[in-house]
Order: C-alpha cells, then structure tokens, then sequence
C-alpha cells in the first residue's frame, strides 16, 4: 500500500495565483492548419536510414517550407502529375534498425498532408538512394510500379488507387522503371547494354518482355539511370556525358539519336550526382550537373557547374559555377527556375536569364535534412 | 489521500483525452484563471508562476525581431522546432499533424506593450521531426519535470494518438501582471 | 503470362571472364567480432526523436569506438554498476512517428553488444530529453525504475533480471528517480520544494512514501535534477550555484550542507547544461560546468568553463576553458580524466593535472551523432 | 525460358539465404572463380569486371593512407560507414550486428604490390546506423543497378534477417590481373 503523508502535487496545485489583468486580452486557440498555401509546390524527398524520413513540400516562388509528410526508412517518393497526391514506399523494422521488416506504401494527400491510405508490399523493394525511376506511375496513372531487389531484380506491380499488390514481374538484370508512353508498362536498362520493355495487361496482373538492340556499352560507357522526357522522346546521358535519345513508344526501345555533351571542351568535365538533370520542355533545354577532372569513380560527384544545352540545336548555351549541387529538377517554363538539393542539408533556388543562355541567378535556400536526393515539381 | 491522488490523475488524465480544441473553445477559462490561479492548457491544469526578475530583462531589439527568428518575444521558453518554418503559424499546426493535448506555459512579456503574457507551447505530433524550421532552446522560467507545467524537456505529445514530435507553437492564452 | 525473347541477367551471368591470377594470394573472410576490445568503457547514449537512437561505447584511454546498441527514439540509458550488463528504454511507434506506440526496456550484453532480452513497459514512460535520473537501477540491482509522464508523474517498477513490470507508484508532482542506500526505493525531487521517500517493498510489488522538510525554494532558486554521490551524501545543485548536501539514509530526506559555488567570483558565472557536474570520490572533487553572464533561462547553456571544486576544503580549485561542453562524466582515479559532450556531435577527452588544481587539458576526441546528453563510464 | 528464370532467381534466393560465413568456408571459391570468371560474395553470383582503366590512376600518395581513412586503397568503391572505426575491423562486422549476405564487388589497385584486388565490400547489418565513423564514398567501376553486382546505392543487408544498414567492410576476395 502506497501511503503518502504528505501533499506535494507540483504542478497540479501548488500554484502561487497570480494577478491577471482584467483588460481586453482575449486569448488565442491553438489548431491545426487545414490545408497548405496553394500555388505551386517543389517536393523533396528526405531520405532516412535510421528512422524516419518525410517528403517536404516548399512553395516553388520562395521556397517557403509548407509541410512535411512522415515515411519510413530508406524510402522513395512519387508525385502524381497534378501534384494532389503522393506516393512513398518505405521500410518500418518492428525495432526501426533491426527486427522484421514491415514495407508499405503509403498514399498522401498533398493538400491536407494526411496519409490517405496504407498498403503492405512484399518484403522485396529496393532500399537504396533515393532515385525516381525506383518507384514510378504508368501513363494512365492506374498502376504503380515498385523497384525490387533480392537482391534479383523485379518489379512489384500494385494498383495505385488502393495500394493492392497485382503481380511481381521478375526483370533479372534490369534495373529503373521507365513508363511506357501510351500503354500499361515499363521499359528498364539491363546490364548487357539493352532494354526490356515489359508490357503489362489492362488488369495490372500479367506481364510480357521484350528486349531492344543493344543501347549502351555497360564497360566502356555506362548510362546513369536518371531519365528526361521530351518531344515524344526520353534521354539518358553516359557517365562521359553521351546524352541517349530514345523512343520508347515502339514492341523494343530504339535508339534516336547520340550527343557528346563536352565536345570541344577542355577540362575534363562529366556528369555526376544523383538526379542530375532535368529538361525544360517549354525551351527544350537540358540542366545538367557538370564536374571538372573526371575518372573512374567520379560519376557521383556534385556539380561544380551546371550547363544548359540546347536540345534541338545539340550545344551548350550557358555554364554556370555552383556549389555542390547533387540533385537538381527545373520548372517547365519560358523562363525556367531551377532547384538544386546538396548533400549537406540545403536546398537552392536558381533564375535562369534566357538572353545570357539560361545562366543561373541565385535566388532563394532553405534547409533540408536526411539524405536528400530526389526532387519533383507540378506547376 | 489517496482517494484524493487517484482521483486527481484519473481527472488528469481524463482531461488529457479530451481535444485541445474543445478545451480551448470553453469560454469560462479566463474567469476560471482568475478564480484559481490556474490554466487549463489543452487540458492540464498548470500553475501560473510569476514572472522570475531575479535575473536580466529581455534584449532593447527584441521588438524588431520577427516571429521566424528564436529571439521573438513569444519564444522566451520554447525547446523546440518553429511550427511557422514548417507549414503552421505561431498557433496553428502545419496540416496533418495534431496539436498536443498538453502544453507547458511560459511568462513572456512583450516588448510593444511592456505586458507579460502567458505562453502555451504545443507541441505539434504525429509527424517527423521537422529540423528544417529552426530549433531554438530558450529557456526563462523553465523548471525541471518536478513543475511539470513549466518544463520543455519532454515531449508534449504524451497524450495524444500519435506521439512523434513535429514542431511546437507558441500561443498566447493569458496575461500575468 | 510473362514471355521474355532475350536474355538479359546482367550481373547474373554476363560476366567478362578475367584473368586470375594463379599465385599465394588467400582470400579473407568477412566475419563478426565476437566481443569488443577490453578495458574500461564511456557509455554515451545518442539520442533521436525521429528513430533510432543508440548507445556508443568507447575505449576510455583513446576514445576509440567500441559499437553501438540500437534503441528506439526518445529513449534513456542505464549501465549497471560492473558495465557489463547495459538497459535502454525508448519507444518504438508502428510508423517510427506515428501510430500506436510500444515502449520497450532492452537489456544488452554490453561485451557482446548484443540484445539480451526486451520487455514491453507500460506505455507512460517519460520520452525525455537524456537525463540519468530518469531510468535507474534500486542500489541492491534488482529494480529497475522508471520515471513516467502522462503528464502526471509516476515510476514503474520492473524486475531487473527480467523486465517484468511489478507495479506502478504514483509521484504526483515529482520527478527524478535517486536510489535510497542500503534499501530497496528511491527519492524523488517535488515540486513544493520537498523530497519524497518512496520505500519499495522486497518483492517490489508495494511501496510508501514520505515527504521531506523543504529542502529547496523552487521558484527563488530551482535546482537541476542531476545528482551525485560522495561520501555517502547525495549533492544536488542550484540554478544560482548553491550546492545541497544530502542524507538520503534516513526515513525521510535532510539537509545536511549548503555551499556556494560563486562566492567571491565575478562575471555572473552560473551552472549550465544537462548532466552538469560530476564528483570524483577518489579525490572529493567536484567538475561542473559554468557559463557567465547568468540570467533567468540560461540554465541549460553549455559551459564556457569547467570549474574543479573541492568539496572537503569547499573552495574552487582551477577554472578550466572549454567549448560548448553541455554534459559530462569524470573517472575515479587519483588523476581523474574528464569526458564531456556537445550538442553538435563531439565528444572531448580532458586531463587532469592535480598539481594545478585539477585543471583540464584537451586529450582526444571523437564524433558523436544525435542528441548526446547522458555520459557514464565503469572503471 | 521461363524455366530458367524461376530456376535462376530460385537459385539465387536461395543462395542468400544461406549464411555469409558458410560460403566463405567454401574452399572451392577460387578454383570457382578461375573456372567461370565469377564470383560468389556472400551468396550472390557476381560478375568479374575487368577494372576499367578509361579514367585516370590511383593517386601517388595512396601508400602512405591508413585504414581509417576513405583514401586507403581498399576502399575505392565502397559507399558507407567504415567498420572499422565503429567497433570492428577491416574484415569483421562490429561486435552485436550481422553480416551481409550478400555484397558488392570493387576492383582497387594496392599500392604496395602493384595488383588489382577483388574486394566485397559487406555491409553489417541490424544495428543503428554508425554515423560516429567516417563516411566514405568512392565508386571505382561502380555501376547502377543493372549491374547489381558492382552497385553500391542499395542496402546490401538486403538479405538479412534484419536489414538495418549499420556500417561496411572490404573484404579481399580475389586477384584480378
């Protein structure tokens, strides 16, 4: 039996009343913000490791931070193209860093940042950087498209209103999910230098493949698996900055077209980062995160220079010094605006100048946190 | 005594399951405050101390500092992420999250009236921790967990659903003179 | 029906044969450590508030990194009195920041850095910043206390061999968990200025407690939660810098000495931080940290100073400059080594030279991460 | 076809579900590796590149660099936490956590004999994260997932029990010339 003898409640009672002023105070109420300011919305993905990450949603006029939106550990975001809802596959261990592992995907509202819905995958996703061809919508927006690895690559198809799991296409050796243009499907970049293009039913539940000619040389010149769509066609760009045009729409992928970027450059210069383009369809214009002295190895360092090129007229319009930009995405406008994430936590806004080949203006940072790699936007 | 104790925590913690917002709707508060010398802050009962003066006063600039800057006035016993940096204002959550059922309370005067105002912090629960507002550790009249109602070392989204820490507010909900 | 016309099993099987070569080289092998280096251990507890925290265990000589316990977010740590069995409690929500949460005590093999067992705790476990008088062990080692928040304060008590939950005590407007010498209990600070004596029956199913003469003016001059035993008293300190010497042996809770720590020292030095002071009994000297220019909320500051201070001759002995040290454990050796921790993710190794009066000089250091604020070591 | 694909990533599963140290005690691995230009790491069957010398060499200071530093030649693509400094050592998992089943592969030139080494880089795994030690990331003839063999952005405690990525070791597996 507990017996207290003594009265010694702190903070319930023991209060010294205090003189309060009879004027015209009148008290505020806290609550909960129903909605996020509307207006156009740059989304990043803060990866996590070791606890959780979040999806945080800035203002693309002044980086204004307008929500967080909470995932699991080594996650990977998806935005709709109307920018309403967003998707996360994410891994919760029953003890965060060990224990079963639980991987679901979760459904958000972007405007209430609530979580819409949750579904369980199968214990296969990918838990790797963040990287948008990992998990992907199909054209129609019906089906979501889960990157796997066993570590045998395949593909969990899950319907994209509910979350419900329709079937596990295996992809061995392939890698990336790139939307098929006007089917229910997926292209991926396999390690002999091809692309399968898996073509999926209207159900969502069976699959067939087909594989291209050879594309690339995965040796001599390896393709980052980052991909840009424009005029019909998607690019990739090769580690010594070979930027692939190609046609997706066909039974196989075929090869369009073949660019160096750093022709006639001196210096060394390459490609590198994570998500390290991005066109401008408006102005077709490729942004591209360029590092000088490339070699073996470097393909994952941050821009010291991001370069405009030109897409129809294949040359370098501007080049512009940054500082450690890793990740970057650009809006789709005549004058377009650039938004750049490194890895130590901060996230740039740039302006681009259409008379001085859209060269990069500074103009706005905020904070970011975890490992943040991917970015998306919806104007 | 101890019917006296269990009825008091059974009460407290009834109290804590109710919505903030109810509580904060209750138009009886404020006489209540002035009968008792108490405030229900979502749902606590906390004292009201009374302004410490032993030590310094608030800096001369304090009233050219904006409500996104640690130094605002209201933010003069706050431990933790600013809730405007992340989505909210200085007393709404951002979207999506809830606001605490519990608070703690600080004495803040505000340099434009020279009045010192009581201050609930709520904290903001149920999402990941947003590091990318500003954390701002200001401590003036915090107590250590033995005044309960006046310490920000604990993670006031003990009573809610979902206790992940978000961000907190800063709302001002009476005045001390 | 899944039809694949190529072969496509990249790194499955379109390796490029290489030459190898045919001489002494012997392939190692990848393996676990079975147990961590010897020798005596500075447990420091990184906390997280968005998943996983854990507990660091360093080489007290060198500050070499042992390895880490996993916990989950917003825990506190207890090292038993031989350093070789350790406890977390932390909590472990479904969704890392959301959904249902399980509060969890872990019990580790601090040599095999392994999880011993785990125990679901009540869910009223305080989630706290680190303090140590928050999770503590009865002085026979056969409890476990710990402090909860609802906010009403109260401490479950579980069996230390199994976890096992025994029973709950109320301690309304109490806080802080101080083992009672020689009997199974704890005191605990109160809000009125009083201690409690909380008795804890020998199967630790029962409990009574009793109320203490004011030992302290909560509002005119708080004191921190942290304690520290020596010469069978336990020393609390003061926001202003006054030391309470207490007997804690007796039925209830007494006074047995004041001292102040800034008498006769100019700058407005106060005590600041977390775990702010440390004694080291060898020698009955005091290390605390100080910060001047005190005002009301500068209590939790870290220290610009560190001050030796002699608790016998109840004098300072040497000031000591440091930076941004927020909390801190010393050795009990003859020649006391210091450790303290930043809030930004260092930990310092400080000696001590008794022929100037313990002062601190800089010997090491290494990289923390999280929130660090509780230290312990184990000679 | 489809026969071979269930067979193959049957296998495969299969394979890494069996422990690291059981194939590591395979004494056929060599005579293996000789006879099919592959290389089973863990339990995973991966390619042997030959290290692609297109790009520029091993800096001339290599030698001199110790094994806590993200320059030693053996670490020339790894993408993690060193071991090392968080408990274990070169070769050995810290004390507590799990090795990975499976792995990726470097090829990293040793300064000292002039060789071309074969290194699988493991993580270890079911423990917090080790940010205390130093973070390297170096990509020598790393490649994306296509190459899962020698890709190094995923968490290659992928076939564990618990697969909470706590730090890497590099693990000398074979000579390439």
């Amino acid at each position: 039996m507990l017996k207290l003898t003594h009265v010694a409640f702190g903070a319930l009672l023991a209060a010294a009343p205090a003189a309060l002023a009879e004027d015209a105070f009148k008290p505020e109420q806290v609550s909960v913000k129903e909605t996020i300011d509307p207006g156009p919305n740059v989304f990043v993905y803060q990866q996590e490791w070791r606890g959780a990450g979040s999806l945080a949603i800035f203002a693309q006029d002044n980086l204004k931070l307008k929500g967080l939106l909470p995932t699991g550990s080594m996650g990977q975001m998806l935005i709709a193209p109307d920018g309403k809802t967003a998707w996360a596959q994410s891994s919760y261990l029953k003890r965060i860093v060990y224990g079963p592992n639980e991987q679901v995907l979760q459904t958000f509202d972007v405007d209430k940042l609530t979580v819409k819905g949750e579904a369980i995958l199968p214990p296969k996703a990918a838990m790797a950087l963040g990287y948008s061809a990992l998990l992907r919508l199909s054209s129609d927006g019906k089906l979501i498209f889960v990157q796997n690895a066993t570590p045998a690559a395949s593909v969990t198809v899950a319907d994209a209103a509910t979350g419900a799991t329709l079937q596990e296409i295996p992809t061995p050796g392939c890698w990336g999910i790139y939307p098929l243009p006007g089917k229910s499907g997926f292209a991926a970049i396999c390690g002999d230098g091809t692309f399968s293009t898996v073509t999926v039913s209207a159900d969502g539940k069976t699959a067939s493949a087909e594989a291209s000619a050879p594309i690339f040389n995965p040796d001599a010149d390896p393709i980052f698996i980052e991909d840009e769509s424009y005029d019909g066609a998607l690019y990739f760009v090769s580690y010594k900055g070979v930027l692939l045009k190609l046609d997706m729409s066909g039974k196989t992928v075929a090869k369009l077209d073949t660019a160096e970027l750093t022709t006639g450059v001196e210096g060394g210069w390459a490609p590198g980062g994570y998500q390290l383009m991005s066109i401008d369809p408006k102005i077709g214009v490729l942004f591209i995160q360029m590092h000088p002295d490339a070699k073996d190895g470097s393909h994952k360092l941050a821009a010291q220079e991001i370069w405009a090129y030109d897409l129809k007229a294949k040359k370098v319009l501007s080049r512009s010094k940054v500082s450690d930009i890793s990740s970057l995405v650009v809006s789709k406008s005549d004058k377009p605006v650039v938004f750049g994430s490194t890895e130590v936590g901060k996230l740039f806004r740039f302006e681009t100048d259409p008379a001085a080949g859209y060269a990069l203006k500074p103009a706005g940072e905020a904070t970011l946190t975890g490992f943040p790699r991917t970015l998306d936007l919806v104007e | 005594m101890f019917n006296l104790i269990d009825k008091l925590t059974g009460w407290m913690d009834k109290m804590a399951e109710g919505s903030a917002r109810r509580m904060a709707l209750s138009t009886g508060r404020r006489s209540f405050l002035a009968k008792t010398g108490t405030v229900i802050v979502g749902g606590a009962l906390l004292p009201v101390l009374p302004f410490d003066r032993t030590f310094g006063a608030m800096p001369a600039q304090a009233a050219e500092v904006d409500e996104f800057s640690c130094e605002y006035w209201r933010y003069c016993a706050l431990d933790g992420n600013l809730c405007n940096s992340c989505g909210g204002t200085l007393t709404q959550c951002p979207p999506g999250s809830e606001a605490s059922k519990v608070s703690w309370v600080g004495t803040c005067k505000n340099p434009v009236d020279g009045k010192d105002y009581l201050v609930s912090y709520n904290d903001c629960c149920g999402r990941t921790e947003c590091d990318n507002a500003p954390f701002c550790n200001t401590n003036q009249g915090e107590r250590p967990g033995y005044r309960m109602g006046l310490h920000n070392d604990v993670n006031w989204c003990m009573a809610n659903a979902s206790v992940g820490y978000h961000c907190t507010v800063a709302v001002l909900v009476g005045l001390a003179e």
